[in-house]
């Protein structure tokens, strides 16, 4: 049964007047790891990132098209996020860079509670505590770092770093989690837990990947959207994209004929 | 690599398994079918056994196939994956042998019996037991077994040149028998394919743990 | 072979030439910390900086009131300058590129290359003038706006310096811009931008060009702003253009006094500076 | 949720807002300059840049000799500040790179360039005054000892460690293949410094030097302690002079009339156009070196 809980309608993206992603209509499956990929300069970070209303951040960028998500309210299947205030957005769809990029000047304590702290919530201790522990333990790091919790993030190495940049996202419980080449930075070990986890996580959230690795797409996704010059080209079960796409570009691009 | 692929290999590790359990359930059911005269079995074999087999060996060839490509394993997990891709072709010819022996004595059942003919079930028990240990060997990563298996191809093979010699003194005798003699002929040759394909499983077996192909098999002259 | 010795020569010649130039170039420096610890500390006591100057003639007096004064000119020009600096830092670093920020962006170069007495004409025709009189805050609006250009340029470069994810990881988590600016952005660079405010501060705390006509200087104790007050770089030159020796050793006193003040801020900056 | 948005709103109208004031306090310190000048703009027009009088009593006002002070007092320091400024560009940007004599080097032409302008006026008037003189008696000179090269020699002091830390910046920006290069065409370090590095960073260098330039023109009260403060145009190098901001600072608060003032603000608004044409000129130059790397 396809149970939706993210979906996008003749989504279209410029930047600068250049067109970036044109009239890609897809929906995510709920509690599954879908990935986009495609070669470099494809849309897929743009993609990414109108799905959280970041996009509309660069100067000079345009949205159109409709993105629903899954509402909260029971009377409403679906809400429309191009009207949606985009704080609101971005708590209920989280993201993780790039580079691993934890507050500098926050602890790794304050760090998985940024989103609190920043929002100017208020938080019991014990409450702080347990959304802590919870969420280092969801990413495996509550063992690494529980003696050093007070101490600033910059210590840790690149993979904890990340892990800890998804224990903030997470805290926030969040529906989605979009990941934007969360391993590009890393080293092979690191990207290997990363990717561990990526797959446990998907109990808890609807996890969204940008990867411009074709092995890594083929790791942990469930669903493959490939993207080629703005245009969504194929969608489908990982399984079988990777064995049998109906595509020309999404074979040649599996085969490393075009990246 | 990924639990993802873990558990799939977990998943494929039982099916084959699960494959390997049917094969041999074919074989023993024609043993019994020959000890009890019972078609209905061999029935079963023709038309269920190896539908269910061949259905298992086309999910099995999928699941490889987008193990390798999403997965690209490599080293350890790639020989067992490649050799499981193997074995799974073996089973797949077992299970077509298995079922052209029930076809060959239903045609049989309801003659006489000529007295060669009662040889055949030693040799599927001689036969049987070498594919039940590849498949213990190669559940459990047993090598010796697995050598074991390689060596025990030569009985089968002894049964298979006595009960020619005595179905050619046969023809020799009586020519009116020369056609029963050829099923049984055809069926003891399928019997000793089958032989061949569980020594293939075991070599398989040495090949995934050991990372090194052997030929145990003396061509035959 | 001879020629390429006469090409190490030439090469160890030309590098121990340059090296004593170097060392040259510090003499007078030197020079200068001699002569300002030697005849500072010389007229340091606590009557120098706690007493008011006394008419030439008597022994004695102090400084007090350029103290205060230099106190009161510093912090209020502080006062002014740093908000507006980091706002409009700020903004350039975020904007960089519209016509606002160019323009500022010019505006505040040209101001960091302006002499600072053209400055002080400038306090003295909107603050002097209107006022009819010389006073504290015309001194002090004088420094900020020397102080000012230093402060924006040090804020949008330690702000551009913020890797741009730090925002967006804080946007993507659902904190409103503002609240990324300030909870963030800002503390992440903090202490470039106090490493900057402080160069600044060391830089106007010896200024005198532009309170020749804004501060002006005042014998008497005074906390009022909007009177003329005393500053002690103001001091140094008053006194040392008078004919007066004990006035002179007045200015060295003084003078001793700010460099001291310089170095401090000079190893704080340092330390603050290691941090980043 | 709507006060959130609310509030960024508010909070970017107040970055505009503040930054838009820094550009008004620009404009309008400009526009202040010339108003204020305009009287004497319209009496002497061009004739204030070629006349030699400067008479308050009869309101008449010439600037060139402060012009030609200022000319004069900036070349003269610029040219003593050059082997210098080169100096330890040199040893700076090459020689010692890293390390505690780079170390000790950087922070001591630190501390030199915030030392206030006022210290190094008062030594220059009790320490450099009196050894000019006693030079210019032992050679016979007028003993003036304050003057136009006493001035030049402490603002050469003064602009050293301004022009040389620019200048090391760019030298140090030579990439290190092309000098690896160099020597592995079997250059010495000094043949590598003045064919490739010195030629490379040449931009960075002349920056350098306007900056300082745009320095020395500006500097007040070192220059008003020891030039002498004559009206007339210097005979020689050692004959008291003024500078543009000199005279400002010396007869600012004295000046009684409008068109006395008038004058001494021309004379400020020639200055701020000067220097400011002079800085954004070397700063331009800074801009284009760091793109290109």
């Amino acid at each position: 049964m396809i149970n939706s809980i993210l979906k996008i309608e003749n989504l279209s993206a410029s930047y600068d007047d250049k067109v970036i992603i044109q009239n890609i209509n897809l929906e995510f499956q709920k509690n599954k790891i879908t990935a986009i990929m495609g070669p470099s300069g494809c849309g897929k970070t743009t993609l990414l990132r109108c799905l959280n209303r970041m996009h509309e951040l660069t100067p000079n960028a345009k949205v159109s098209g409709k993105i629903l998500l899954e509402s909260t309210n029971l009377n409403d299947n679906f809400m429309e996020l191009n009207s949606t205030d985009p704080i609101l957005v971005r708590r209920r769809i989280g993201m993780v860079f790039q580079r691993p990029n934890p507050f500098p000047n926050l602890t790794i304590y304050q760090n998985v509670l940024a989103g609190y702290l920043l929002n100017g919530i208020k938080l019991k201790k014990q409450e702080a505590d347990e959304i802590v522990e919870k969420h280092l333990n969801l990413v495996a790091l509550w063992d690494e770092v529980k003696d050093n919790l007070k101490k600033h993030g910059t210590f840790l190495s690149g993979g904890q770093q990340q892990r800890l940049c998804i224990a903030r996202a997470l805290a926030m419980e969040p529906d989605v989690l979009l990941l934007d080449e969360p391993t590009s930075a890393l080293d092979p070990i690191s990207t290997q837990r990363i990717e561990d986890l990526i797959v446990e996580l998907q109990k808890t959230v609807t996890i969204i990947i940008v990867t411009h690795n074709v092995g890594q797409a083929g790791r942990v996704s469930d669903f493959v959207a490939f993207l080629y010059l703005g245009d969504l080209i194929e969608y489908g079960l990982t399984d079988t994209i990777f064995t049998n796409p109906k595509n020309l570009q999404t074979e040649k691009f599996l085969t490393g004929k075009i990246s | 690599m990924t639990h993802i692929f873990q558990e799939r290999q977990s998943i494929l590790n039982d099916n084959i398994i699960e494959e390997a359990t049917i094969v041999e359930q074919m074989i023993k059911k024609i043993i019994n079918a020959l000890i009890n005269k019972d078609t209905n079995l061999l029935q079963e074999i023709i038309d269920g056994d190896e539908a269910k087999v061949n259905s298992l060996v086309i999910e099995i060839n999928e699941m490889i196939i987008q193990l390798i490509a999403r997965f690209q394993p490599e080293a350890g997990d790639l020989r067992s994956i490649m050799m499981i891709y193997k074995i799974n072709g073996d089973f797949e010819r077992i299970a077509k042998k298995s079922s052209k022996i029930a076809k060959s004595i239903l045609l049989l059942m309801d003659e006489p019996p000529l007295k060669p003919f009662q040889d055949v079930p030693k040799m599927l028990e001689a036969t049987i037991s070498m594919l039940k240990d590849s498949i213990t060997s190669f559940t459990t990563h047993n090598v010796q077994l697995a050598y074991d298996v390689c060596e025990r191809d030569d009985i089968v093979d002894k049964y298979r040149s006595h009960i020619s010699r005595e179905l050619l003194i046969l023809m020799i005798e009586d020519s009116a028998l020369i056609q029963k003699s050829q099923s049984i002929e055809r069926i003891t040759r399928n019997i000793e394919r089958i032989a061949d394909l569980a020594t293939n499983i075991a070599e398989d077996v040495i090949y995934i743990v050991e990372g090194e192909f052997i030929k145990t098999k003396k061509s035959k002259s | 072979m001879n020629k390429t010795s006469f090409r190490r020569i030439k090469n160890d010649t030309y590098k121990l030439g340059l090296i004593l130039l170097t060392i040259i170039s510090t003499v007078p420096f030197l020079l200068i910390l001699f002569f300002v610890i030697k005849n500072g500390i010389a007229v340091i006591n606590w009557e120098f900086l706690t007493s008011l100057p006394k008419p030439i003639g008597e022994n004695g007096g102090g400084i007090i009131n350029g103290l205060i004064g230099t106190g009161i000119l510093i912090i209020i020009a502080t006062i002014i300058a740093i908000p507006i600096g980091i706002i409009t830092g700020v903004y350039l670093a975020e904007y960089p590129n519209n016509l606002l920020s160019n323009s500022v962006r010019i505006v505040s170069e040209i101001f960091q290359g302006v002499p600072s007495i053209v400055v002080g004409i400038i306090a003295y025709f909107w603050l002097v003038k209107p006022m009819g009189h010389f006073s504290a805050l015309s001194g002090s609006f004088a420094l900020a706006l020397i102080l000012l250009p230093m402060i924006i340029k040090s804020t949008e470069e330690m702000v551009k310096l913020v890797p741009a994810d730090i925002k967006e990881a804080s946007l993507s988590l659902g904190v409103p811009y503002y609240r990324s600016i300030l909870k963030v952005i800002i503390p992440a660079s903090l202490s470039g931008i106090l490493t900057g405010a402080l160069t600044g501060i060391a830089r106007i705390s010896g200024e005198t060009a532009p309170l020749l006509f804004t501060a002006f200087g005042d014998s008497f104790f005074n906390i009022n702003i909007f009177k003329p007050i005393s500053s002690l770089p103001l001091l140094i030159f008053n006194y040392s253009i008078s004919p007066y020796q004990a006035w002179w050793a007045k200015a060295w006193g003084i003078s001793f006094l700010i460099v001291i003040f310089i170095l401090i801020l000079n190893i704080l900056t340092r330390i603050l500076y290691k941090k980043i | 949720m709507k006060l959130k948005l609310l509030n960024d709103k508010v909070f970017k109208n107040i970055l505009i807002i503040t930054t838009s004031i820094v550009l008004l306090i620009g404009v309008a310190f400009f526009i202040t300059l010339i108003l204020e000048s305009t009287s004497s703009i319209s009496k002497f027009g061009f004739k204030f840049f070629t006349s030699t009088d400067w008479d308050p009593v009869f309101e008449k006002f010439g600037a060139l000799p402060f012009i030609v002070g200022t000319l004069l007092t900036s070349f003269l320091s610029l040219l003593i500040a050059f082997p210098f400024t080169f100096a330890i560009m040199v040893v700076l940007g090459e020689y010692f790179t890293k390390g505690f004599i780079s170390e000790v080097l950087r922070y001591l032409t630190e501390l030199i360039s915030s030392i206030p302008s006022v210290v190094i006026g008062l030594w220059g008037l009790f320490f450099l005054v009196p050894a000019v003189r006693f030079f210019q008696i032992t050679f016979g000179l007028q003993p003036y000892g304050v003057g136009i090269f006493t001035a030049s020699l402490l603002l050469a002091f003064m602009i050293i460690p301004y022009a040389a830390s620019i200048a090391k910046d760019a030298m140090r920006l030579v990439p290190k293949d092309l000098k690896e290069a160099a020597y592995s065409l079997g250059a010495t370090r000094w043949e590598v410094i003045k064919q490739v590095m010195i030629p490379y960073s040449r931009s960075g260098i002349v920056a350098g030097i306007l900056l300082a330039l745009g320095r020395a023109l500006g500097e007040t009260m070192t220059v008003t302690m020891v030039i002498g403060n004559s009206h007339f145009i210097p005979k020689n190098l050692f004959s008291p002079g003024n500078t543009i901001a000199s005279v400002i600072a010396n007869e600012f608060t004295e000046a009684t009339g409008d068109l006395y003032l008038s004058s001494l603000i021309y004379l400020a608004l020639v200055l701020f156009l000067i220097t400011a044409l002079i800085n954004l000129l070397g700063k331009y130059i800074l801009k284009k070196i760091q793109i290109n790397h």
